[in-house]
This record gives C-alpha cells, structure tokens and sequence, in this order.
C-alpha cells in the first residue's frame, strides 16, 4: 500500500472518531453525522487508485445496487419503525463482514494447500468473524421480524432452549478450533450455519421492548467483527472504524439498559430464568374514578398549567399530531403547557423527543425529566397520555418491583392527573400503578388517538 | 516493532477512544448515536471492495453479495441517521405558522 | 504497513485519548492533575536508561545525568502529586477532636 | 525487542491512560497516581531484562540518585510551595529529554559519517526534542525563581525583548534545518543554547500569578519533547506517553485560563502588548467604612449565617489556621458557616482547597462555587478575607473589565459584606472593586493574620 493511502485511511479514521464525538452532542450531532459519511466514501474511494483492482465494473454495479437499496430504504421507512431499519442495516453489515472473512479463510485454505504457514492469529481473526457476523446477521434479522410484528414480540422460550444454545455456542467454539488449526473451507461454512443458529437462539428469548437495547449490542458485535476483519486485511481504518464502534456499542449498550433500570443479562436471559422480561398484563378490579372527554376537557379549561406525558401507548396510537392539536389550542387559551420527556418512555431511548418533533412540536416545549421535575408541584393538571412505567411511583417506594430505582416523573406531585390509556391493564414492566387509584386520578379509558380526539374536539367547544 | 503487537496498540488505543468519545452523550441521542455507529461498520464496504477486486468465479459472486450488503449497511444508516438527527435540531424552523406559542 | 504512518497512527489516537480522557476533569483538580501529568512524562527515564547503556566516555557522563534529572521528574512527579491529592481526600479523617461540628 | 517487552510497554502505556483518567476524578484521583507510578516503575525495570545493557552498575546509581533527590524534595516541600516543585520537575524533565535526543543525535552523526543516511524524520524529531527540552528546561527555572521570590515576579519587559525573542525563534528553525539536512553535533549544541534562551525570553515577560499556566504549557511542551525522544527511540510507551501528557496538558492549559478568564496568548504576549498581566495596584482614594475587630465580632456574633470567602492574600498571610479557629468558634456558638471556594482564588487552581484542607479545614465545610451562589441571599455575613477579583461583581457589569465574562461569588446579595485586606489596592486584575464602596460593605484593614488574630480574640470574649 502506498504511503499517501495509508495516510488517507489515517485521516479516516480520525474522520470517524469526530463522527461519533459529534454525534454525542446535540448540537454536533447532524455535522458528526455528515462528517463519518465523508470519511467513509474517501475511505471507499481510496482502493480504487492504489489497489490493482479487478472486476472494477462489476464493484461499481454492486456499490450502487446496494446505495440505492440503502437509500431508498432509509427514505421510506416511517419513524415509529426506526429501530428495525437499524437493526436491518446493522444485520446485512454483519453478514457483509461474516463473507468478507470466508472469502479470506479461502485465501488461507489456498495458500495452506500450496504449503504456507498461515499466522494463527489472522485464523482466529477470521473464525471469530464468521462466527460473530453470522450472529449479528441472524439475530438483527429475528430482531427485525419481532419490531415489525412478522412474529410474537413476546420472549419465546421452549425447554431445551438453554442447551442449544450452549451446544451450539460449544460447536462454534471447537469449529474454531478447527479452523485455526488448518484453514479448511468446510469448516468455515459450518462455523456461517452455526453463527446463524446461535443469533436467532440468542434473541429469540428477548422480549419485543428490550429489543433497542439487543440492536445495540449486535451492533457492537458487527463493529468487533469488523474490527477482527480489519486486522485480516491488514487495514487501519476498518481496525480503527471497528474497535471505535465495538467499544462504544458496548458502552452505549450499558448507558441505555442503565437507563431503563435493567442489567444487559437480566434482558438477554431473563426469560430464560422464569423472569418475564414483558409484562404479564393482568387488569386490576379495584375502583378507579373514570371521567368522560368533556369533564376531562373542563378539568383542562380550568388549569393554569397543564404539563403533558407522552409514553409507548402515544406511539401505538399513532396520536402524536391530535396531541400536538390539543396543546396548541391549551396554548391559544392562554394556558402554560409543556411536554415532560421521560429518556425512556416508548420502546426506545428518545422515542418520544423523534415521535414528537415529527409531529412538529416546537423543541422548547420538550422538557428533559430533570429540568421539568420540580414543576409538578405547581402543576394544575397532567395529562398522561399512554405512558405508565414512567410516572409509577414504585420505582420509589417498592424495592421489589422491577422498575424500583429508575428515576421517575413526579406526577404524584401535581393537583390532578389524567390517563388517557384503554383498560386497568399495567405497562411494560407489569407492575400495577398505585397512582391509578389516588383521588387526585381521573382515568379517560380508549384508544389515545381516539379519546383525544374527542378531547380537542369538546376543548374547542369550551 | 512486531507486527500484531502494532496492531494490539491499535486496537488497545481506540477502545479508549471510542468509550471516552462518547462517555457524556444524555439519553436523547442514544438512538441516533447506535444509529451513527451503526453507519460507520458499514465501512467494511472498503474490505468488500478490495477482496472482490481479487475474486473471480463464485467467490466473486460472494464478494459482490458483501458488496452490496455493506454498501446498504454504509448508505442507508448514515441517511437514516440523518432523517433521525433532522427532528432534533429543527429549532429554527419550530416556528410555524400556527397559533401555538413557546412555553 | 509503513513503519512512519504506524507511528502516525499511535500519535493521533494518542491524541484523542490524552484529550478526552481529562475533559471533564473540576477545576479543584487541575493542579494536581498538572503535578500528576508532569510526573508522567518522567517515563523519559527509560529513554535515558536505554541510551546510557549503549553509551561510554563522555557521553556516558551526559547519559548518566540525564537519568538522574528524569528520576528527579518521574519519582519526585508522583510523590508530589500523592501529596496533594492526600490533602483532598482526608474525608474521613476530618473528624478532628475539637469542638467545630459539621456545616 | 522481544515481543514479551513490546507487550508490556503497551500494558505500560494503557496504565498511564488509566493514571490520567483517574486523575481527573477526585475520588480516583489518589488511585490514578499510583497507578501511574506502578507503570513507570514497570516500564523502566524492563530494558534491565532484554536490552543487553552496559553500565548496569552506574545506571542503578544515577537512579537511586535522582529517586532520592526527587522524594525528599518532594516531600519537605511546603504546600504553598507546590507550584514551583512542580515547575522544577518540570523542568528537569525538559532538559533529561534534550540530553537524551543529544546523545540520539550523536549516534545519527556517527552513522552519517560512515554513510548511512539517516531517515529526515528522525532528525526532525531529535532537533524538535532538543529546542523544546532545553525550552521547557530554562523556562521552568525562570518560572522557579518567579515563585521562590528569587527574582521579581513582576512581568519584566525590556525593549527589544520581541526581537530577541523572534530572532531566537528564527535562528532555532535555522539550526533545525542544518540538523536535519546533515546531522553535526554542534548544531545540536547550538540548538539547545538558543532553547535556553528561548525560554528565558519567553517566561521573563509573564506575570507571577500567571506563572502556573505557563508551567502547565511547558509541561505540555516536556509531553511532546518526550514523545518525540520516543519516536526517534522507537519505543511506544515513550510515545503513548509523552503525546498524552501533550496532549492532556495542552487541554488542561485551556481549561485553566479559561477558569479565569484569560486566554493563553494574553497570558504569554499580554505584557509585550503593554496590557499589563499583573495588577497596577492603584489605590483609590473614594470613602469608605472602615471598622475595628471588635465591631466586626459583634457583626459575626448576631449572624445566624456566615460565608468565609478566602483569596489569595489568606495564603499570603498564612491566615488559614487562625481562620479556621475562628469558624470553629463561630460554629460552637451556633452560627451556620460555610467556606465559598471560588475555583481560582488565589495563583493556582485548586489553591484554597488545598490550602484549607492542609489547615485541617473538614471537607464538607468547602462549598464549591455553583453551589453556594444561590445561599449568598440568605447569608447575614459574608467575611472576604483576602479575596478581590473573585468577589469582584464587574466580572458580570464592566464589559472593559480584564475579568469580564469571569463567573464570580455573588457575595453582593449577602445582607453586611466584611472585607480583610491591608489597603485600598486592587487584586490581580488590577481593576476597583466597585464592593468596597457599598453601604453594606465594611472593611477591617490590615494584614490578614494579625486581623484574624484580633477578631478570634474579640469572638471569643462575647
Ligand atoms: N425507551 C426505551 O428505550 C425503552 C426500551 C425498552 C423498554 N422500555 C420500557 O418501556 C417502558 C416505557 O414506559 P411508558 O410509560 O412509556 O410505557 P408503559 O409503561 O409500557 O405504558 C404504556 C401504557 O400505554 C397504554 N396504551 C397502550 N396502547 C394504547 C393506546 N392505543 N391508547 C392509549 N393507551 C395505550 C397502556 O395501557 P392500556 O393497555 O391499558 O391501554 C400502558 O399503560 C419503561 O418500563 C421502559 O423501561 C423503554
Ligand atoms: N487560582 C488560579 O489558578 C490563578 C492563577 C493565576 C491568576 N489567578 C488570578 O488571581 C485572582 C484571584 O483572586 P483572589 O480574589 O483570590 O485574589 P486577588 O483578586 O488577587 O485579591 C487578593 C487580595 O488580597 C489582599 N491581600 C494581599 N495580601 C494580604 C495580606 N497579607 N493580608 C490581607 N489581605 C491581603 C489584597 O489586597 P491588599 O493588597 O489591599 O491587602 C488583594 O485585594 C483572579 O484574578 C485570578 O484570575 C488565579
């Protein structure tokens, strides 16, 4: 390799660590983005003059093919399917790089067959990304299909399901072995069949709303892969590009099962254990106080302050721009109304700031939970519009429930809350909400999108 | 030096990049930062690249698969990232010509 | 790969780590992370280990005093530092036997 | 070099990012120290082990030497005298640095002579660490002799020092290009001279309260001369080191003069400019009130809520411990007192924490600024003793001021302000204190230790 390209690929690789420095910045954000695009396409473009490339037209074909794919792709898909498109993305990467390896454990069965010593550690290198990227491959594929309802999203868990997992993580393990051993083609391909087998028994336990949390560790394991396939080629920018994302996937993925209150092998293997990683869905009878849209408007025309709670039942109900309408007229009627923005209200982090500034509510409006939760107490009405884990005050005051520790929103602060949700039945975690039956509650049962509706319309009659 | 042990600095070196890098990111942006992330392993377009520029017959059958896999990986996560990223920073264009005032 | 471009590389990531591995440091702490940085660079010691032990005559002499300068840098560096940082963490031990109670 | 070696070095190295790491953490700090020290002891047993080392014997003296220099200095040095050890250490690392790439360039000249050329990289690399090695050398001792009041720790300027200083500059790039087109021992010799000189020119004209930004630069600089050493030695735990010490201490340099309000170029430049670093001390000749201990103590005895702003003439009195006995007095009466550490109070960050914490002050008494800024309200005496520029409220009104923009301890919202100072003159700006004209605002004259003394007295007797 020429000097000059491997100080272009140094470049890059500089490119890609002020991409994800950008990206963790909310002001640096879209510019960090754009800035790892163009190290990537410099980097892509790069082997075309130094490399003695053959099949140039044929390369040329299947770069397109694949940027309009992506493109389009990444165009049409709708917000609230986000996270399958990267789970999508994230899985093709990894089977990208699963058959870059086998096409080099070629070249090393070939230069083993003519009597060459093939360094060890380029074996293991190439082993661990076959295995690795057929995982991701699989398992961002199973992932894919749960988000996107083609199955359950419930965990699926049968009973010998923990051994063949481990059977199949062993068999992984002694195929490597064979691999490093003497490069041979059969037994990387063997290693491809298993690495799909273990992706799909690794997230088939996942339940449907861990599944963010499971994208992002595949993700890791897809930039380690890359990583590994980096050092097989003997190429700085994919070693450097994919240890930045394998590290920094990992510890994302810890940063977002933090804030969620859960531990990453509570989510991975928690259904193994008997602990449900989805809500069990069980409806309480214990009485409630539930009001009609036009008490609940009146409620709202008297109010000084109103703050609203977006949670995952605003998304199901697809009720964000009829939310959106409702405020802005609060707001034409002289009353102070804000968004609470809870980190992981929905089914993935952010969730609800995406879901919202696609319903184009001005930004200032979204409050983060810490600057908005010394405002409830001066809070006239909430309005909590399919949102439940987030504002259930046991994550204070039950050290069993499984939410315990994860900071809430103080709705039990203010005068009156309202639910909007469509039953008695609890939230993602499964736990009951005490503050479904304080006095200060009023619940207004249906479909979000439907009773705010209803709720815009008697709002506007006041 | 020897060659791996290079290679081990490398690796060493931005596994404390990378985590240090993004240590301070809040809440709201871990979806597009995986996202972005998710982007940037696209690049093993380039090793797809110079592995098909060195195949023929099946193998280059597979590597042109790579190829295009990689490429939608590289495309469509950095265009999705963006699509992501543009409802967040739409401060300016916040004001509408709607009856709604700020907070 | 080439030998310049490795060390290149190894620079530049250096780079980064240096930086943002302090970047959030209180400014309580920017003496004593000057003092602790400052005795890090006394690492110049082995450099002048290596180069006394290939050296002789006068050069020896130059050598010698160098090793002597970079262990005045490097253990005088840490033991400073440790001083200092012994003055801020005295948490504990900061109930002393006189009558002034807690703030 | 073994690879064994190599692999220790590069452990070495990641201790180092560890030792930084834990530095910038008060709770790691301790731990990061030593961390940082175990890997430096490590790395330099190791060539003992595979380099075929002559001189062992002498080696180990010179080391046990300079180990026993170091610790005892280090250790019988006072606290308030930490800012010119530091510097000194400093500094003697510089110059081991330049006589290393001295002794480099030796061998480059021999193999020259006998015709092997030599990679320009390297004589770049050897010229850059014998400039800046013997820069950071006699820049250090300057700093040194500024603080141990060995020479004036006033700026001092003389006409033609920005010629001397650029002609120095010239002339080091001049001799850099001889050394690199052909590496000859005098140039190097040269070279290391005009360093010196460099370095005096540059550290003359810079105020004494600037002093430790200049050190944190020059400690940058000694990072940077060693890991080029490391380069031209080949050896990565020199270079991961000594890049991170430049490039931390580069970063750290910003954030320090940025903590007060200065940038570094007004800081190096600012009194060739003929803006003065140091403050005029022009004392005003307005009215103001003026009262005795006694009186102060009476004021301290009704306080409910008292606040002790220290500054930089508490550590030039050596007031801490009269201080501290005095609000251990007020305390035992009943008194709520809290100690406002504001962060660059006096010449070095960090200075009243540790001066406090060495006076036996309990940790939990310092309040750092942001965090006290909202109890001045409710404060009924605030007692500045010592302090000027911290308290200063023209950091937020006087646009001109040299401390605009600076964040300040809003001690002008307390109910009664009691200043301790000798006199009328301002601090280290240089500019008035509009305070000390307020009707709040009372002023005990004179040196901090003596009034302290007094006021103790008068406390006690009430
Ligand atoms: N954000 C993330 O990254 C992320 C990722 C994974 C998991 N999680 C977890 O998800 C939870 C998020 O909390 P959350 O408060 O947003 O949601 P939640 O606790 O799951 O509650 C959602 C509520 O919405 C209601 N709902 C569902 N569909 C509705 C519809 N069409 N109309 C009206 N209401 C509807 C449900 O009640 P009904 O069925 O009675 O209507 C339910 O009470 C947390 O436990 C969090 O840990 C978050
Ligand atoms: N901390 C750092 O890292 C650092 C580094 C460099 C510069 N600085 C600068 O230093 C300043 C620090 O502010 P500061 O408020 O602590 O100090 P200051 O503004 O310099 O004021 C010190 C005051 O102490 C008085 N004083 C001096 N000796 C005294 C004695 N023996 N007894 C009683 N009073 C005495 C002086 O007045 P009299 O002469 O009338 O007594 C003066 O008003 C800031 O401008 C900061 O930017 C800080």
């Amino acid at each position: 390799m020429p000097t000059w390209a491997e100080v272009v690929f140094l470049v890059c690789a500089v490119g890609f660590i002020l991409a994800l420095k950008g990206l963790s910045g909310p002001r640096t954000a879209r510019t960090g983005n754009l800035v790892g695009a163009g190290a990537a396409v410099v980097a892509c473009v790069v082997p075309f003059f130094y490399a003695d490339l053959d099949n140039v037209a044929l390369i040329l074909v299947a770069i397109a093919v694949g940027t309009v794919i992506g493109a389009v792709g990444a165009q049409r898909v709708q917000m609230t399917q986000m996270p399958q498109m990267v789970a999508l993305f994230n899985g093709v990467g990894g089977g990208a790089a699963a058959l870059v390896a086998l096409l080099e454990l070629e070249h090393f069965a070939d230069a083993a067959a003519v009597g060459v010593d093939v360094d060890a550690a380029y074996l293991v290198a190439t082993a661990f990304t076959i295995l690795v990227g057929a995982v991701s491959f699989s398992g961002s594929v199973i992932t894919f299909a749960k988000l996107q309802d083609l199955m359950t999203s419930r965990p699926v868990v049968f009973p010998g399901l923990p051994f063949a997992f481990g059977g199949a993580f062993l068999a992984g393990l002694v195929v490597s072995g064979v691999v490093v051993d003497e490069p041979v083609m059969w037994a990387g391909i063997v290693l491809a069949v298993l690495g799909l087998a273990l992706g799909v028994l690794l997230v088939l336990p996942v339940g449907g709303a861990d599944v963010p949390i499971v994208i992002s560790l595949l993700n890791a394991f897809t930039g380690l892969t890359v990583a590994a396939g980096g050092y097989v080629l003997q190429n700085t920018v994919l070693l450097v590009a994919g240890t930045l994302v394998g590290a920094s996937g990992t510890f994302l993925t810890l940063l977002m099962a933090r804030a969620m209150g859960r531990s990453v092998s509570n989510i991975l293997f928690g259904a193994l254990k008997g602990g449900s990683t989805l809500g069990a869905g069980e409806a309480s009878d214990r009485p409630v106080r539930s009001a009609g849209p036009d008490d609940v408007a009146i409620l709202l025309g008297y109010a000084e302050k109103v703050i609203v709670v977006p949670g995952y039942g605003l998304a199901v109900a697809q009720a964000q721009h009829t939310l959106r309408e409702l405020v802005e007229v609060l707001l034409a009627r002289g009353t102070e109304v804000d968004y609470a923005i809870h980190p992981v209200a929905g089914r993935m982090p952010g969730h609800m700031n995406v879901l919202l500034a696609e319903a184009q509510v001005p930004y200032e409006q979204l409050k983060e939970m810490d600057d908005i939760n010394g405002e409830f107490r001066q809070t006239d009405v909430v309005l909590v519009v399919g949102a439940n884990d987030v504002v259930n005050p046991a994550a204070r005051t039950t050290p069993s429930a499984p939410i315990y520790g994860m900071p809430i929103l103080d709705v039990d602060q203010a005068r009156q809350v309202v639910f909007l949700k469509r039953s008695m039945r609890p939230g993602f975690a499964g736990i009951e909400n005490e503050l479904l039956f304080e006095p200060t509650t009023t619940l207004l049962f249906g479909d979000a999108k439907d009773t705010l509706g209803k709720l815009l319309a008697a709002t506007k009659a006041l | 030096m020897s060659n791996d042990v290079t290679w081990l600095t490398y690796f060493v070196l931005s596994v404390f990049v990378g985590i240090e890098v993004i240590a301070k990111v809040s809440s709201t942006l871990h979806t597009p930062l995986m996202s972005g992330a998710n982007a940037i392993h696209g690049i093993i377009l380039l090793g797809a690249i110079l592995v098909a520029g060195d195949a023929d017959g099946f193998a280059l059958v597979v590597a042109l698969v790579a190829i295009v896999l990689a490429a939608i990986n590289m495309v469509g996560g950095f265009v999705v990232t963006d699509r992501m990223l543009q409802m967040f920073t739409r401060k300016p264009a916040a004001k509408r010509p709607v009856e709604g005032g700020g907070a």
